[in-house]
């Protein structure tokens, strides 16, 4: 399942590509983290518990960043490890200026498999899309942060 | 169909369900179950304590107001809807219910449970958003009411956050309202629906489109206008082994079209 | 839906002898009483002490390596008795036989995955538990590490080379390929007026999901060796000759037992690796192990139909629409495994030329294998997608040159008068008059007035459209076709068993060797033999079920291949023949006269000329079983007799490809009349008839069941049941969610009609029936091409047509429509 | 505040039938499971695991309902009527009768819970039209006879006339 957009940033190209690059920074976009380590400057792991309203659906990610050109482009391969799903996903970004923010055009590719995958592409898609959505707000809050120095929440609300 | 390990709670008060839902942040409320029971048995989710809500008289119940309004409780049945003489003052309600699923899962099954689910292909979201109903949310904190709108924030996410229950849904007087969709086989899960009502302007609520029911006001009854309407939105919908995105958007604009004329006849 | 509605008189073509007696009448079944109260016993019902919970770990992906698999977390959960991996199977036993030659041949199959994962659902562990949610639990604990691998969805893509392969033993995705020829193609093709190219046709992949899924009970008796399979596998016969050398063990350690089985439709003969899997558990474990197979469980791994492409087809025609000959190709999609396969490449041959006199015919036929659930035998196996094709292509023809399809196949319908009619390829169809059938359809759905129905539909913003399917329902395999397959197979005819037995108190025991899975042997049964003794059918004792220490079983053993009212039923005439010949003796010999003075009627055995000489049954089978002193000592009578029934099948010619690979042929003729809603492309039936000659009818309420029951499978076949895969290999429709079989609403009004053409070539003039409603899916096919004619002609190239299809046929015909072209010669 | 307790078993007390079953049993069973495993009443079935098939149909305090989406800890206290209770000492209700007569079940597999939804619908509707037949039944999938004769069988045992 394939999802793209693109989306401004009222803050500098470098201080977007610092949030993005970020690992504590990128974890605290994500819903449901748990607990992340880094294991190297390309490799980070995480314990994510992904809020699906009925229930949570519990995941060990791992994420390798496949490719970098700062401070433009990079792209990640992520995939996770759950008892209902097995996850994998590719995502890469592209920045540029726009005025005195950013604009940064994304893309992903989500494969999901196992039993969360039987339910059906109805709610998948979806859900994916919702997530989605949830990151880029959680990153646009860190890149407030980040280009500010105010303090803002550190994970999305959970709904 | 082998459920994970799970904690039952049975409160008989609302105030005792809220505080094992406070402390247990894993824990999930269980109405008619038709749902959670069975994204538990594909271990889709697994909630840590279940809250049965079977035992509290206050959610049960369905009052018609002088003015027409109906106060529906939340663990009202979809059988017990279609059969109450009350919900009659606004008959869409027991129409679309009858529709749902089949006897068992009517029996069961529950509005509150149907809404708070938040299945993009449910029934009731989308006819609840076109009634205008407003739902009310009780927590810790208190109660809040909320529009029908609002409350839908994604698949299988509600309004109603952690710690917090669906207490009540009202549905305010009226009578010229449409539901139409396109369902697998007679009575079988949508491929798209909508709900319309023509009382004061038209307003359609479209389901199975988007994660949550979509808002489309036409400026007129007029079938061309309504699916004129439907077009503007600019739907991208998912798509499926059963419509691609094209294919719904096309449906979402005949059945649309039709949930609108079957509102204008009963105005 | 309404009750059915059926012709009041049936149409008898031959008036069979005029005889009173049970066959031929509804008799009430046997199967009943216990069904309805509950009582039934099927697989899951059985318990034992200290039984262990199978629960199998399964691959998520669709093609992986398996780097390894951990199992010690699980075991280490509390509750988990112990746990089966593919690296140990892979020392315990041996690969699945293949029946394929090679490249197929090369396949090595184990019961659980070895070393790769070929499709989502295949089972790569087994966990078991002291209870079902346990073994559950566990199996989450077993550590995978998989290497995905881009996986093949698409056999078309089977091919190319840049595809995924399968198996790297075979070298090849294309693991078994034929080219069929009968008559002279260049020929047709010279006398042709117009030649039909037909691009592209596609049978869609689905099953007729039985409602019971499988499974089993297995203990395992360390003493003797021998395993007891309480299972609901359909064909036992089959599986112990897969489990059997696998297991390296003799086939008499396997000992399969069945009472009820709920519903097989083909679906439950391939069992036999997850049976093997239990038994090494059961071994292993020293206790007995019960696995339930789950809905979800069974869609993913279990059994789909064989999805086939039809490519490059071309057919030859005179300017009347008389049919002279086709060449296509056949691409048929097998899953992952061969676990039936590559039967089906031949299977179809049956019924080559369909219901129609072409007499030139060549199919090249090629069977490759892709990362999806394996296939196996689905009702109506092989044939139904061939004659679907056919049904397509007359349709197709017919409307392409202007023509009514109902005179085009009038025209080249085989005619009654021709029969026995032996087609291109040695085939012998025994009986039948398809016009007949054909008409008493269409008089049915009152065809004569449908344009006013037409009318009607129109003035109500509908399409109406009429469609036929005309089907065949081939029975009693000789399965020597398997040569055609494979020369070096050493499998050909049939056989199937029956005992009956008189017992001490005059009880009248009869075992068969099948499965029935609801299509009523035992009460079928009873009456040949009620009416063969000459008593009541309450006094008939069919055991329930199959238990192969019964020694009532043969080789081809089972409930499949529309064959029980020939092979079972031969066979139970045949015991039950011997049986009364063994009676009259007895009673010749106590009554001082000749055998052939003794008749069997009223619960007696007597003497024609005078009925006070009598005695009863029980009397004669107290007389052998407890009181023989003094008889005399030749008399060689047991009262216990066993028949094996085999049919007169020659091998075919494997060079020639030709031969008669089926006994009988059954006919189904069925009209679908549709309205579709042009706006949503959603339709509805709003009129079917189906008629029915399986030849003569045993208990023509069976008949009529089996004829609804295989119609409902159709029409759900035709327009939800589809078993759809996306890129990744995942299963979009695993559970009744998304793969929506058709419930009571969803029904059309059901008109049924019947003919009897017996059969020339069974002993009682029966044909084995119940897989042809197949003719569902081509009625509804063609009805939806004939409603949406007035919407640019769209050509209906699927045999699933779901809304969304029929919306796209609707809004852009144009493509449907480039799939055919005409040319004139 | 108070907390209620929050339990992962507990022992389940029911009726099945006319006799009184009691059983410690966990929260996450569902009462199919508890009625086919705990109970040994094997008439009700599982078709499905999603809650669409109607093989495990039985009425729970006169309620039809699939016992597939009920945990057994809610059937708690609760009288169950399953398809073991229909027929009076071997004697087959007329409902079971009809069954046989129109030939209503051929696997049987579905029939159990058939035959419940049958019964319910004939208690509210002593004479039930074929279109309220069909809808009292939508949600009991049966793969083998294709309804019709059931739809018969039901009307049948209503003391209505049906085409033979």
């Amino acid at each position: 399942m394939k999802v793209a957009g693109e989306r401004g940033f009222e803050a500098p190209r470098e201080a977007v590509w610092r949030v993005l690059n970020d690992p504590a920074a990128m974890a605290a976009t994500m819903p449901g983290v748990e607990s992340f380590d880094v294991q190297d400057d390309r490799h980070w792991r995480a314990n994510v518990k992904i809020p699906l309203g009925l229930g949570t659906l519990g995941m060990t990610m791992s994420m390798e960043k496949t490719e970098e050109r700062e401070p433009e482009f990079a792209s990640l391969a992520i995939k996770g490890n759950g008892v209902g799903a097995i996850l994998s996903m590719t995502t890469a970004f592209n920045l540029s200026d726009d005025g005195a923010g950013t604009k940064m055009d994304w893309e992903a590719d989500v494969r999901i498999a196992g039993p969360v995958g039987s339910m059906g592409q109805r709610v998948l898609q979806p859900i994916v899309n919702q997530q989605v959505q949830q990151v880029l707000a959680a990153l646009d809050e860190q890149i407030r942060k980040a280009s500010t120095g105010t303090d803002g929440p550190t994970a999305p609300t959970e709904a | 169909m082998l459920l994970s390990e799970v904690g039952y709670a049975r409160p008989a008060t609302l105030e005792q369900a809220l505080g094992v839902l406070a402390e247990y942040p894993g824990a999930r409320a269980l109405a008619g179950g038709q749902t959670l029971i069975n994204v538990m048995k594909a271990r889709a989710a697994a909630p840590d304590v279940l809250v049965d809500l079977a035992g509290i008289p206050e959610l049960k119940g369905i009052e018609l107001g002088p003015d027409g309004t109906l106060e529906l409780g939340p663990m009202t049945t979809y059988t017990e809807l279609i059969a109450s003489a009350e919900a009659r003052a606004r008959p869409i309600l027991g129409e679309v219910c009858a529709q749902i699923a089949d006897v068992q899962v009517r029996n069961r099954g529950t509005i509150g449970g149907n809404v708070c689910s938040s299945d993009p292909t449910n029934h009731l979201p989308p006819l609840l958003v076109a009634l205008g109903a407003t739902f009310t949310v009780t927590g810790a904190g208190g109660e809040r009411t909320l529009p029908a709108a609002d409350f839908f924030l994604g698949v299988y996410m509600t309004a109603a956050g952690p710690g917090e229950l669906l207490t009540k849904i009202t549905v305010p007087a009226g009578r010229s309202d449409g539901f139409a969709s396109v369902p697998i086989g007679v009575d079988g899960t949508c491929i798209v629906n909508a709900a319309a009502t023509v009382n004061g302007g038209v307003r359609v609520a479209l389901g199975c489109v988007a994660a949550t029911p979509v808002v489309v006001e036409a400026p007129s009854a007029d079938a061309e206008a309504v699916r004129g309407a439907v077009r503007a939105a600019g739907l991208e919908p998912p798509s499926d082994v059963h419509a691609s995105a094209d294919y719904r958007a096309h449906l979402a604009e005949v059945v649309a079209a039709r949930a609108v004329a079957q509102a204008e006849r009963g105005s | 839906m309404t009750e059915p509605t059926t012709v009041a008189e049936p149409v008898v073509v031959e008036e069979a002898e005029a005889k009173r007696g049970y066959a031929g009448q509804s008799v009430p079944r046997k199967e009943d009483k216990r069904l309805v109260q509950g009582e039934g016993v099927f697989f899951d019902d059985v318990k034992r002490h200290n039984m262990g919970y199978v629960h199998f770990v399964r691959s998520p992906y669709a093609h992986a390596k398996i780097r390894s698999v951990d199992v010690s977390k699980a075991l280490e959960h509390p509750g988990v008795l112990g746990t089966l991996t593919g690296d140990e199977v892979a020392t315990l036993t041996d690969p699945f036989f293949q029946i394929s030659s090679p490249p197929g041949a090369h396949l090595r199959d184990f019961c659980l995955a070895v070393g790769k994962a070929r499709f989502v659902g295949e089972p790569v562990a087994a966990v078991v538990a002291t209870t079902r949610e346990t073994a559950r639990d566990a199996s989450e604990l077993v550590e995978v590490d998989y290497e995905p691998l881009p996986a093949l969805t698409d056999a078309r893509e089977a091919l190319a080379d840049d595809a995924p392969l399968l198996h790297d033993e075979a070298g090849t995705n294309l693991t078994w390929e034929g080219v069929y020829e009968w008559g002279d193609l260049d020929q047709a093709f010279a006398e042709a007026d117009r030649v039909i190219s037909i691009s592209e046709l596609h049978f869609d992949r689905f099953n007729s999901t039985p409602l019971e899924c499988n499974g089993a009970l297995v203990e395992f008796n360390r003493g003797t060796g021998q395993w007891t399979i309480i299972t609901n596998n359909q064909f036992p016969g089959f599986a112990a000759i897969m489990m059997g050398p696998a297991m390296r063990v003799g086939l008499d350690k396997l000992r399969f037992v069945t009472q009820d089985i709920g519903g097989g439709f083909g679906n439950k003969i391939t069992s036999h690796p997850q049976l093997v899997a239990c038994c090494l558990l059961a071994r292993k474990l020293k206790r007995p192990v019960q696995w339930t197979e789950w809905r979800t469980d069974f869609h993913l791994s279990m059994s789909h139909g064989n999805e086939r492409w039809f490519q490059d087809t071309q057919v030859a025609v005179k300017e009347d629409g008389t049919l002279l000959g086709f060449r296509t190709t056949a691409l048929d999609d097998a899953g992952a495994w061969l676990r039936y396969e590559p039967l089906g490449g031949v299977i179809w041959a049956q019924v080559t030329p369909g219901m129609y006199r072409w007499r030139h015919i060549r199919l090249d036929f090629k069977q490759v294998v892709t990362n999806k659930a394996p296939v196996s035998p689905n009702r109506g196996y092989s044939r139904m997608q061939h004659l679907w094709f056919t049904e397509r292509v007359i349709d197709i023809v017919a409307h392409e040159l202007g023509l009514d399809p109902v005179e085009v196949r009038k025209r080249n319908y085989i005619r009654a008068e021709e029969m026995p009619y032996e087609t291109p390829n040695g085939c012998v169809y025994d009986s039948g008059d398809y016009a007949k059938m054909l008409d008493t359809a269409l008089e049915l759905v009152g065809y004569d007035g449908l344009a006013e129905k037409r009318a009607d539909a129109e003035s109500r913003g509908k399409l109406l459209g009429v469609g036929i399917g005309s089907t065949l329902d081939s029975g009693t395999n000789n399965f020597g076709q398997s040569r055609l397959i494979n020369p070096e197979l050493q499998f050909s005819g049939n056989n199937e068993v029956a005992t009956v037995k008189l017992d001490i108190f005059g009880e009248i025991v009869v075992t068969l060797g099948t499965t029935p899975q609801g299509q009523s042997h035992e009460t079928t049964a009873a009456q040949v033999v009620a009416d063969m003794l000459g008593c009541s059918v309450d006094d008939v004792n069919v055991r329930a079920g199959h238990d192969s220490y019964w020694n009532s079983h043969a080789g081809f053993s089972g409930t499949y291949a529309s064959q029980f009212a020939v092979t079972g039923l031969g066979a139970v005439k045949g015991a039950t023949e011997m049986l009364a010949g063994e009676m009259k003796q007895l009673a010749s010999v106590v009554l001082g006269c000749a055998p052939d003075d003794i008749e069997l009627a009223d619960g007696f055995a007597r003497m024609r000329e005078n009925h006070e000489a009598a005695l009863p049954f029980m009397a004669l089978g107290a007389i052998i079983n407890a009181n023989n002193a003094g008889l005399p000592e030749d008399l060689d009578v047991t009262l216990n007799c066993r028949y094996v029934y085999r049919p007169p099948f020659q091998p075919p010619d494997v060079e020639r490809k030709f031969g008669n690979l089926t006994l009988t042929y059954a006919a189904q003729v069925h009209v679908a009349v549709v309205e579709v809603d042009p706006e949503t492309g959603v339709y509805e039936l709003v009129d079917y008839a189906a008629v029915d000659d399986c030849g003569k009818r045993i208990n023509p309420q069976v008949v009529e069941g089996q004829v609804m029951g295989a119609t409902a499978q159709a029409l759900g076949a035709a327009t939800h049941e589809t078993f759809t895969y996306d890129e990744d290999g995942n299963l979009l429709t695993p559970n009744f969610y998304d793969y929506h079989v058709p419930h009571a609403l969803d029904m059309p009004p059901l008109k049924t009609g019947n003919i009897e053409s017996p059969s020339p070539f069974t002993s009682l003039g029966t044909k084995g029936m119940g897989e042809g409603g197949g003719a569902g899916i081509h009625a509804v096919c063609a009805a939806l091409q004939d409603a949406l004619r007035p919407r640019g002609k769209p050509i209906v190239y699927d045999s699933c047509n779901p809304y969304h299809r029929v919306w796209e046929l609707l809004s852009d015909p144009e493509s449907s429509r480039r799939r055919v072209s005409v040319e004139a010669r | 505040m108070e907390g209620i307790p929050v339990v992962t078993a507990q022992s389940v007390t029911v009726d099945v039938n006319g006799t009184t079953y009691e059983r410690e049993v966990e929260a996450r069973r569902l009462l199919i499971h508890f009625l086919r495993d705990d109970l040994d009443l094997t008439g009700s079935h599982v078709g499905c695991d999603t809650g669409n098939c109607g093989a495990c149909s039985v009425l729970v305090d006169g309620t039809l309902v699939k016992s597939c989406m009920l945990l057994a800890v809610q059937a708690d206290g609760a009288r169950v009527e399953t398809v073991e209770g229909l027929a009076d000492d071997e004697q087959l209700s007329p409902l079971q009768q009809a069954f046989s007569d129109h030939h209503a079940l051929q696997c049987g597999y579905c029939t159990p819970g058939m035959l419940m939804s049958a019964t319910a619908l004939l208690r509210e509707n002593a004479r039930p039209s074929d279109e309220e037949i069909a809808r009292a039944i939508q949600g009991n999938i049966c793969r083998c006879t294709g309804y019709w004769n059931i739809v018969k069988a039901v009307k049948a045992a209503s003391g209505q006339e049906v085409a033979e």
